[in-house]
């Protein structure tokens, strides 16, 4: 094989914040929300995998799959449909008494005999409810010539009002790091500052025999949660370093957050640094050009290939399929695969699902700080 | 396993009338539509009759063809069984051929049209833009009973004589072929689409391959052998949107036509019959504060900040501030820079118009030329493509080029 | 599309009868298990159905279906990695509320909408209890020309002691049909009766539209199970009738049963009359050819590639990978992939799971009607 | 996305020497070891050493092999960027070519290396058994900072004259070469695969392409060139298994020779380093009761009823009772009939060896000779192949050929 000190295997946990912002994942995962006009969020962290050279990426899945699955099929516009690696779903339980993880410790449980029969030496742990192009080589070297048991990446960054919000109880926990230089000295669970913190991107990087000793020592110890069952415990004792990420990150917890990280990316600034890297990929849907009638006005527009626009359309995120028809007038929406406005509707700071028709005629509004959101398949 | 068809597609051609386009690529490679190149026109036109197995001729310019066919994913043709497959000409103990007509590339892959002991080969085109049924013309092959079937059009009278045509009787069997006669005594065009019986097609092909004096082409001693012998041959009536894309006009025209499929019958957005091609994967488009288009395709990947009407971007075109784009077929990555002006031209991949130049006019009564900038070609500041102009080098800053 | 009156969707049921064989199948579907040296059961049916030019393949999974999700991968060995169609593989749930289906009608229950969205004609529904190269496209054939409401394949066959003795509780019902000409004019449920019989294969062609209808009938009405609930309610009032399959038929309903079929088939008639028809596709292993040294002697064996013969092998089937070493006697056994049976050993009806290890000299032996199991990954 | 190194694979040979093997099939192309055919080696080695991109350069009767490589999908080639690609003639605007020599096929396929910008192209060869680590060769060329770097073997100081021989320092920095010298100073033999920084090999391809007089070849032009200009060239040592299987009768030993991996070295059976194969998919070989098999490879799909000793059978081979098969490479779907006798022999693929038909000997002193049996050849009731035979035609009841 080539000379690669850094083979690292890839591991993505699609659910987790899955309940901060449930309107949006009562039928699929975080990481298959559609996001930016084309992708789905998981596109993102799986391509920045697969652009730093990992060919064998497993995605724990734990409910409301089918959608993931639909999205990944075997890998391939990943070039992760491989003989050797490639991509490896596993489902939430192979016998017959049926049981849904709780926690990372579970979940990488379940996946201890497959990650023992591997030969990478590293593993990337990720979850999938942010929009990064980071550069995962990089991390790893750092890793790797840094020593570390673990290296964490964190974003400096301010809490969304619904993270603040949010009960504890409901959903995964987060975490933020204290740092002493490089070492993250401590850590704190759903912290409820209002400043600049360390956020945590649960992205980590360890060998992977440590990672397997961990998660057994872990999962014997009857322990859930990664960062507080296994992190914590450790920082006195192991160097973990933290590692900032310094990109353009798009964290999506919440439906207002999920607006406005599309509405940013109508910035050519925002979307050049989210797009200015690596090439993300997604599944092909094999759509034709985007059609502009004589009768369309667009201004201030993001949208993917297969829209017919014929009416107006102003600060707005559209993917693939959207049809806008005539005398329509859509401002600051987002609008997902395969809405149809009818003639004459008009439609301010709403989130269509997919499949979502709105009448001719029919007026639909919400704000700024609540965006309506229309239900997947819905006719309003 | 056995196939009831396959398709042959012939992409050899070299499209010396596209010059500029097709230096370094075979004219099937050619780019259209925004995102599409000629050949998945007849590829996707397969998959969606149902044909499962399509060998394609190739000789010319290949690598870019080879490289976009890749497996045949994007058309679902990687079949185990059938699928797409490259053809170029080759090596063999007794002496090495380049394909010498269209129906010498046909005799020199005997062999691999056996391997799937086909009762029918379709011959296909790969220089067309056309959304056609072949099972629908198999059908009519089948009903006729015929060992071989040509695909017609109707066209204006005037101009039957720039076309080979088929004169044929009531019950449509072929009566007389005539190649571009002066006097025509039909206007059936033929399409260059046949249907043959493979064993008929196999006789024929050994037979015209023993014969030094042909031409090994299907139109000039295939089909005449085949009338010296009387054999049953049927003309199948074609009346949808069919275009040779031969010509930088044609090719301009073709283009033009899919941003009115009402006018012109040749609708993209049909999701029974769809168009498949292989994506350059780029994110959603862009259309900013000062950008404005109308009646336009634009592709993922485009910043439109100028104006862009009546055209066709292809992936990853850059419009800026200030710049026009009008009537114009504008393909991948090509950047038009601040204050340039683009009309009733095609600019092919790549390329950079700077700013303030001038590609092509708007015509006139007495020029209605498209003008043509190759691939990677720049076009300097303030410089001037005329409207008849085929560019195939760097425009300096200023200067004029007719 | 070509002229195809008869285009057909396929679907798999990978775990009817699992529980007629629980020691082989405690972390398997019976679909999944090793037969013929170099199969899975399904790879028959779903080979027959990709043969008949089906190329859109539900395979309803209930429980156990890792393996098979791995044997299956995208369907690529079956062509039936597609854009169009494909393999469908349906998990038991996509919801929060884990259950598993109980019976065909909760199975098709859960793919309604799927069938629905789909442009076919007839399905072709088959269990994977059997194999066998029966060719499904004259059944279809068949049942379009007969204008059949239904069309219900049969073998005639004696009941094994295996489903004449195991409770009627345990495991999913079996059905024998009455037949008045070609029509069934009866059914029953569990039969007991050592004659031979009209034993129900289970593979039902009818119109998609038929099935949609039946199903949601059915499920509304609280019902199960497709041939007690839906089949023998309509025989009075819809034309049902059955098929008779008279092709070479390895019904595999008991461990006893298992090893029977297997056996059979170094019989070259019967290995003939299996394989003589369409291929059969199963997944690539990339096993080198089977290498028989200097100290080897192998009489009536069937063996796939990648094996190691160095001992001495009669009446045996063995699977991909099986390594016997020198001085060791295998008679009268199945041995499944990669067991390695060490130098000196002796077995005798043995069927030994995935990668079991026999000690050298160890001694191991069952009987013809009670075969010797070693279940997978035990070293003995 | 660069590359940091692709493969360029030359399979374009005829192979004459194998001529009854070769005659419709391309030298890469012959099967080997039971399920394999010779390209497995350098495109599994490909692989296993990290090399994701392929250029396979083909030239003669390329049908069997281009359907042989497909998508590259057994050898996980087949890659969104990179993968196998197989790279046949094409003409372009300015005229057509078929390749002239080894460097020509390479030279006129520079656009397609530079799609993949890589730093190292290494060239390799599509008619050898070898398994090699070419990462470790990498190592090697990158620790010598290396320009040119070759695989040689040491061969026997007596037969070092039949080889094109590397003469180098204790550095392993070559000084000179020898093209099969009478009086060879150096017994490292060149293995004909060769690392090169893309810079530099684009320089000497270019400048080798622009003399008229050139053969454009590795050995003869390009390797002289560098020496000339007294470039960074190293020799690389490879002392594995490896066979030029350019002959009937080093094709048969090196088959034999994987029936004896303890002492050949050339193991099929290593988990660490798996050769890789498109698979016939046929059910597990059988043995009846009259069968006995010792000392040999059986494929899937074989049924064995006969004797078979030190025999190497492909997929679908019938040996039926009383039939005798020794020291044999029986290809794909051979049968041979009852009481049929045949020894130290190759047999191609789906050739039938009728009843009591003998075909080659056991080696004595004065005859050592591989009979050859061309594929699809019959050889009748009675007949006899002499050990010395290569047999292209079919062969009648009793006759006897020498």
């Amino acid at each position: 094989m080539l000379d690669n000190n850094m083979s690292t295997l890839g591991i993505i946990f699609p659910n987790t914040y899955d309940k901060t912002m449930s309107e949006l994942t009562s039928n699929r995962s975080i990481a298959s929300l559609p996001f930016a006009s084309r992708y789905r969020v998981i596109d993102f962290m799986l391509s920045n995998m697969v652009n730093a050279g990992i060919s064998n990426v497993s995605i724990i899945v734990k409910r409301n799959y089918h959608s993931l699955l639909d999205h990944l099929g075997n890998g391939r516009e990943w070039d992760l449909a491989r003989k050797k690696g490639g991509l490896n779903i596993v489902p939430p339980f192979s016998r017959d008494d049926v049981q849904v993880y709780n926690g990372r410790v579970q979940g990488l449980t379940s996946i201890l005999g497959f990650l023992r029969s591997q030969k990478e030496e590293y593993v990337v742990m990720s979850d999938a409810f942010y929009a990064t192009t980071m550069d995962i080589q990089k991390l790893v070297e750092t890793h790797v010539s840094t020593n570390a048991y673990m290296t964490c990446v964190y974003k400096r960054y301010k809490l969304s009002a619904n993270a603040l919000t949010i009960p504890q109880e409901k959903g995964d926990p987060y975490y933020s790091y204290e740092l002493d230089g490089d070492r993250i000295t401590g850590m704190q669970i759903n912290p409820k500052t209002e400043d600049y913190l360390n956020l945590a991107m649960n992205i980590t990087v360890m060998k992977r025999t440590d990672l397997i000793q961990a998660v057994s020592d872990a999962y014997v110890a009857g322990q859930t949660h990664f960062g507080r069952d296994v992190i914590m415990p450790k920082l006195a004792t192991e160097r973990i370093l933290g590692y900032e990420v310094t990109d353009y990150v798009a964290v999506i917890d919440g439906v207002k957050e999920y607006f406005d990280e599309n509405m940013k990316l109508l910035n050519e600034q925002n979307a050049d640094a989210l797009f200015g890297g690596n090439r993300v990929h997604t599944k092909i849907r094999d759509d034709n050009p985007t059609r502009y009638t004589d009768t369309a006005f667009a201004k201030n527009v993001m949208a993917a290939d297969g829209c017919v626009i014929e009416g107006k359309v102003e600060n707005c995120i559209l993917f693939r399929g959207v049809h806008i028809k005539k005398g329509a007038v859509v401002r600051n929406c987002v609008l997902m695969q395969d809405t149809v406005v009818g003639e004459g509707a008009v439609l301010e700071y709403v989130i269509t699902d997919k499949n979502v028709t709105v009448s001719p005629n029919q007026d639909l509004s919400g704000t700024n700080i609540f965006p309506a959101l229309v239900p997947k398949g819905k006719t309003v | 396993m056995d196939k009831e068809i396959i398709a042959m597609l012939l992409a050899g051609g070299q499209g010396s009338r596209l010059y500029a386009l097709t230096e370094k690529l075979a004219k099937p490679a050619v780019p259209f539509g925004g995102k599409y190149r000629i050949i998945d026109f007849p590829l996707s036109n397969c998959v969606n009759s149902g044909i499962d197995t399509v060998g394609v001729l190739t000789q010319y310019q290949p690598l870019v063809l080879n490289e976009y066919i890749g497996n045949g994913q994007p058309w679902d043709l990687d079949r185990l069984y059938g699928g797409v497959h490259v053809l170029p000409p080759y090596q063999k103990a007794a002496g090495s051929d380049w394909y010498k007509g269209t129906a010498n590339a046909i005799c020199q892959n005997i062999s691999f049209i056996e391997r799937y002991n086909p009762e029918y080969v379709i011959i296909l085109s790969g220089d067309q833009i056309c959304k056609q049924d072949y099972a629908d013309f198999l059908r009519f092959h089948k009903e006729k009973n015929a060992e071989f079937s040509v695909a017609v059009m109707e066209v204006p009278w005037e101009e039957a004589s720039r076309f080979g045509l088929m004169v044929a009787d009531d019950n449509d069997r072929i009566t007389e072929f005539q190649e571009k006669p002066k006097e025509p005594k039909s206007n059936l065009a033929s399409m260059g689409i046949y249907i043959f019986n493979w064993d008929i097609l196999k006789q024929y092909l050994l037979e015209d391959d023993a014969d030094p004096n042909s031409e090994n082409d299907f139109g000039n001693n295939i089909i005449p052998n085949l009338l010296r012998d009387n054999r049953r041959m049927y003309a199948y009536h074609f009346d949808g949107y069919w275009k040779d894309v031969g010509t930088i006009s044609s090719l301009w025209e073709a283009n033009m036509e899919i941003l009115e499929p009402e006018k012109s019958g040749i609708d993209l957005f049909d999701e029974n019959w769809k168009i498949y091609s292989r994506t350059a994967g780029y994110p959603g488009h862009q259309i900013f504060e000062t950008g404005r288009v109308i009646n336009s395709m634009i592709t993922d990947g485009c910043h439109v900040k100028g104006t862009v009407d009546h055209s066709i971007l292809f992936s990853g075109v850059y419009v800026e501030e200030g710049a026009e784009v009008r009537d114009a077929v504008v393909m991948g990555n090509t950047i038009i820079k601040k204050g340039a002006k683009v009309s009733h031209c095609i600019i092919a991949e790549g390329a950079v118009i700077e700013e303030d130049a001038v590609v092509g006019q708007m015509p006139t009564e007495e020029n209605k030329g498209v003008a043509t900038v190759a691939s990677k070609v720049v076009v300097g500041k303030k410089a001037k493509v005329g409207p008849n102009a085929m560019v195939r080098e760097n425009v300096k800053d200023g200067e004029e080029v007719c």
